[in-house]
């Protein structure tokens, strides 16, 4: 099989506005992606794993590997959308696939 | 004077309060000491589903009357009124943005479900009754004041308060729809009902108090520092504005002819600031406000005032207040 | 007829069963209720534990008999039995191919734990005994199931049906594991042991079983959108299959002499399909089959009928049965 | 110390089976191996933490930093062997490391 | 002997011992069983709760006298001397380096919680008192088994022992901090806060340990193959250190005047070695010591040795010694 | 907006030593971090996540955005630092991000 590279998009940002950037992401041409809690700590101080005080407290890291040009509106995309109010970053890079279909529409 | 010492002490030297003494401890010293927050949150679902439960058993033995249609009335005008007292004092004595000062403002408004708990454990010690439907009433102040706050916020124009969004986080948030669940359950099952669960609704209780308090020492403890960053004007709003809301509490609780328990209740609600429903409902209706300002506020600094002062003192102007009557 | 209504509405209006509505209502409005995973494991844990160590306790109670044995036995076939009863109706009314067939046919030659536990809370409200070794029963019925179900979907060869990841998830998985270890410890320690543990396993039963089904009603909430996917035809079948298994069962009972509550309990076993064990164990011997399928069909839509209909039913039909013999 | 460009090999798939893809791996090669419990959908759909339900509903990250050849290997390797009838996806990417002998045979 | 036999039995045949079994075939057949690390950590936060808090009670019932003073400096003594005697043996006998020879003994210095609370659900059995300041002796010998460790680690140059990163680890600790704070909350509230807390603390606390001992099961059960590499000399070391400790401790006991039931509970702190605490603050203080070595050892042998054969053989033996005063 | 390449530093090692390693992070240039609880296994052999046991056999992973020379240190520091008594790796890759201000002082 032949390897390609395309890219994978990492959005980690407030849990509470999970659901929101996945829909952005998918709406984006992302055809799955991968979730996880993580804690961590920014501009906007330290975010820890309350589970009791509710999602807003925590982060959610989600990356979709997509085609470049879909990474690249991800990424600049939530920049725009979400983190003006909300926590967040969002990055992206070059990854090596087998199937690439998969991930292509 | 000494009596209400007395009344403090005996709130301050029970296991529940005592418990939260040590989570502060255990925060402050940085100990590694932590209720896993998967099991924190099932410990505030049993509190949630005891409270309601209980609620609801005990509605179902009373008959219903006009009290409770005026107390029910009084809950929401109690949870849309107070934010539009917390609101001028925070733009006016602590200086804040408008958004900002809405948003804490919402959050007194609402309630705090651990401080109701730890007053209706307080009362039970010292075997004091209360009305069934006092759980109602807590579930309806929710709503008018976070809607009360993005009124305010949008300066009279409630653009888009009832996103659907909105509406989930509120009516339909784990905690409100647990605790009229659960009460509801309750309601329908009645003494039948209390029967079979008394042994998970009342025997562990206590305890299970003692170690969510814990758990609440822990993260009140961990948000002190905040409370620095906040500010001394902000700091004080947190502990002048519980006793506001406690005395209409008290007052509205009289005039609506509740019991002594339940005008205590009523006191403890009004004068407690929401930590969960509230911040997780703005931050979706309101991102722009900084929930680094309110949370602080609502957990470190009104919590534990409600916690070692606010129920021992309503409870004695409450019985001062009856005395009169 | 009357009769049979006022059966099922005991058991609806019982608070495990709301809490269960409650559930189903809270996955609907899509709101943010939801045990920890890892507490709704424990919680499993905590049943498995207390209706395999009840068992055991009331068994080392009970003299052995031939019945016993008569039961083992009618056990282990009911369970080769029903999903050769299953793979017809799946091939031909649901027109499903032969792997998928024959993996929802092991599914429901398996059992539900939680509706057995259901059940047995519903007939302790109803008052009614069961034999003790019914729980020796249920731990019987998974591996034939399985095994059948491999060799249907292998078209009668049962190559690499014992490979050793499969024994590990069936004989030594976690439920079956806890359900026969926690049943041989009160069997050992009899009366005893159930004095010492009567307040763990007595106490807080029915709040568990209540806070369980909440989660429960919730997951099964989430599914039952899926059902749609996997059509009408798939959809009646996880209705009257397990009306089908619950008069087998009904029958069996009667038929090895079993007592009344221990006839019903038989027939909620043949009449629920497993959603747990018998998944994991095929996801390694059926990788091909899709559970997708299966998954909705036993969790969405025959666990909620035997919790609403099924139990009082075959209770109301056992009843008849014993008034005949 | 210089610096050495070697791969991370990464899979997400069931963990139903998370031994059998680490035999795997560390069979071809892998030294070590980092692994998470995450959320998420792909073709086959959404799959969340139900921890109620099983591994079956949950997915795995598995990453391992190995050369470039096992890498290959890997991401080829599961894809044949185990993504016909289980849900997973699996990618490389460069990383850069310091103590290369830890990460090499 | 048959005498001590039947002690055994009585003690192996209890649903606590019964469910450890378990846990250790669940993890050797290497099933899936598995409490969920949160619910295990809250477990073992409960059963820290619970013994601290008993503790705390049964002192401010007692009057104060002497033989507290004594006991509570024999605690100290014996967690400073035990990894005295542990170190030759573990340089000779097992031919450690000086490092892990010290570690270890550190271990073996310390005590385990689970160990004593295992004892004093035993001695609950047999219906034997203890003095409730037991609990405060085994928060006592910690730290200077740690120290003494330390100092031995150093060759003597007890240099940096005191890092803050350590006193936090050891003094505030959560697992030491929730002891003496349910200690103290206990103390304070006395019979009044027991009346209250009774349904949480009393209820289903042998019930909770079976739990917590079927996860401590599969837990030792996973680590008994790393105790091959651990080689014979350790292991061997790992079955008469309990030993020599456990003598030590009942004529320690002895001598400061204990009951029975305390005698045979400070052998148990003696003849236990720690696996949470003394790691955990060696991972900071001693970090070239290797984690591998001392672990499977602690858990691995000495733990269920104490379970199965220490705590009924201390028992057998302090009667015989009690009988001879 | 312009994306721009920098690069990502991961260390993966006991969670005992997790502030440690955050403070060293931090303290060579890293503005923020996101952290998660891992499991895995490499020469120190299996770390699994047995809270009731302790942080000190359990892994955190522990990832900074960062400029490429702050990377460099990190990895190559917490390699010196840490990794003589404590288990872990370390390893960087690029990532290209949009608000390249928010990662660098
Ligand atoms: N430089 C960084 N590297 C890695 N993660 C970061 C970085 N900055 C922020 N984060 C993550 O993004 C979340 C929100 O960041 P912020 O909006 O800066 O508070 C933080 O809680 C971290 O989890
Ligand atoms: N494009 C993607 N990007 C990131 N993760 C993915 C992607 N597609 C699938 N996954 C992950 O792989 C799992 C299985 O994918 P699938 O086999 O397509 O259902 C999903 O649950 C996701 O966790
Ligand atoms: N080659 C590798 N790939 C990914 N993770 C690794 C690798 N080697 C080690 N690790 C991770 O680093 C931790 C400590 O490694 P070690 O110090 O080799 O025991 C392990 O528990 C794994 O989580
Ligand atoms: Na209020
Ligand atoms: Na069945
Ligand atoms: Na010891």
């Amino acid at each position: 099989m032949n390897l390609r590279t395309i890219k994978c998009a990492v959005v980690i940002t407030e849990a509470a506005i999970k659901a929101e950037v996945i829909e952005f992401m998918t709406g984006l041409g992302a055809k799955g992606y991968t979730i996880d809690t993580v804690c961590g700590r920014g501009d906007r101080g330290v975010r820890d794993d309350d589970a009791m005080l509710g999602d807003y407290l925590r982060n959610v890291k989600i990356e979709a590997v997509v085609p470049p040009d879909v990474a690249e509106r991800i990424i600049t995309g939530v920049v725009e959308k979400f983190f003006k109010n909300y926590a967040g970053i969002a990055y992206m890079h070059d990854v090596q696939i087998v199937r690439h279909t998969k991930f292509e529409f | 004077m000494t009596e209400f010492f007395q009344i403090s002490l005996q709130n301050i030297l029970s296991p529940p309060i005592l418990f939260f003494i040590l989570g502060l401890f255990a925060a402050r010293v940085r100990s590694d000491l932590e209720i896993p927050p998967a099991v924190g949150k099932a410990l505030s679902y049993y509190l949630l589903l005891v409270i309601g439960f209980k609620g609801g058993v005990e509605l179902s033995a009373s008959e219903l009357n006009m009290t409770l249609i005026y107390a029910l009335a009084a809950a929401v005008i109690a949870g849309a009124a107070l934010p539009l007292i917390a609101f001028p004092l925070l733009r006016v004595a602590a200086r804040l943005d408008r958004v900002n000062a809405a948003a804490i403002a919402a959050h007194y408004g609402s309630i705090s479900v651990v401080t109701f708990v730890a007053a209706v454990s307080f009362l039970g010690i010292s075997g004091i009754a209360y009305e069934g439907y006092l759980v109602a009433m807590m579930a309806l102040m929710e709503a008018p004041a976070i809607i009360t706050g993005l009124v305010l916020a949008r300066g009279g124009r409630g653009s888009n308060v009832f996103s659907s969004a909105f509406v989930r986080e509120v009516l339909f948030g784990g905690t409100l729809l647990l605790l009229i669940g659960s009460f509801c359950v309750g309601w329908i099952t009645g003494g039948r009902g209390m029967e079979a669960m008394a042994g998970f609704i009342k025997t562990p209780f206590t305890g299970v108090l003692c170690f969510f308090l814990l758990e609440m020492g822990i993260m009140t403890g961990k948000r002190l520092s905040d409370i620095a960053k906040a500010g001394l004007p902000l700091a004080l709003f947190g502990l002048y504005m519980p006793m506001i809301g406690g005395v209409m509490g008290m007052l509205l609780g009289a005039l609506v002819g509740l019991s002594l328990g339940g005008t205590v209740l009523l006191a403890v609600l009004c004068a407690s600031a929401s930590y969960i429903v509230v911040p997780a409902a703005l931050r979706h209706a309101l991102p722009e406000a900084n929930p680094a300002l309110s949370m602080p506020l609502a957990l470190g600094v009104t919590f534990p005032f409600n916690i070692f002062v606010g129920i021992p003192l309503y409870y004695f102007l409450a019985q001062k207040i009856f005395m009169l009557l």
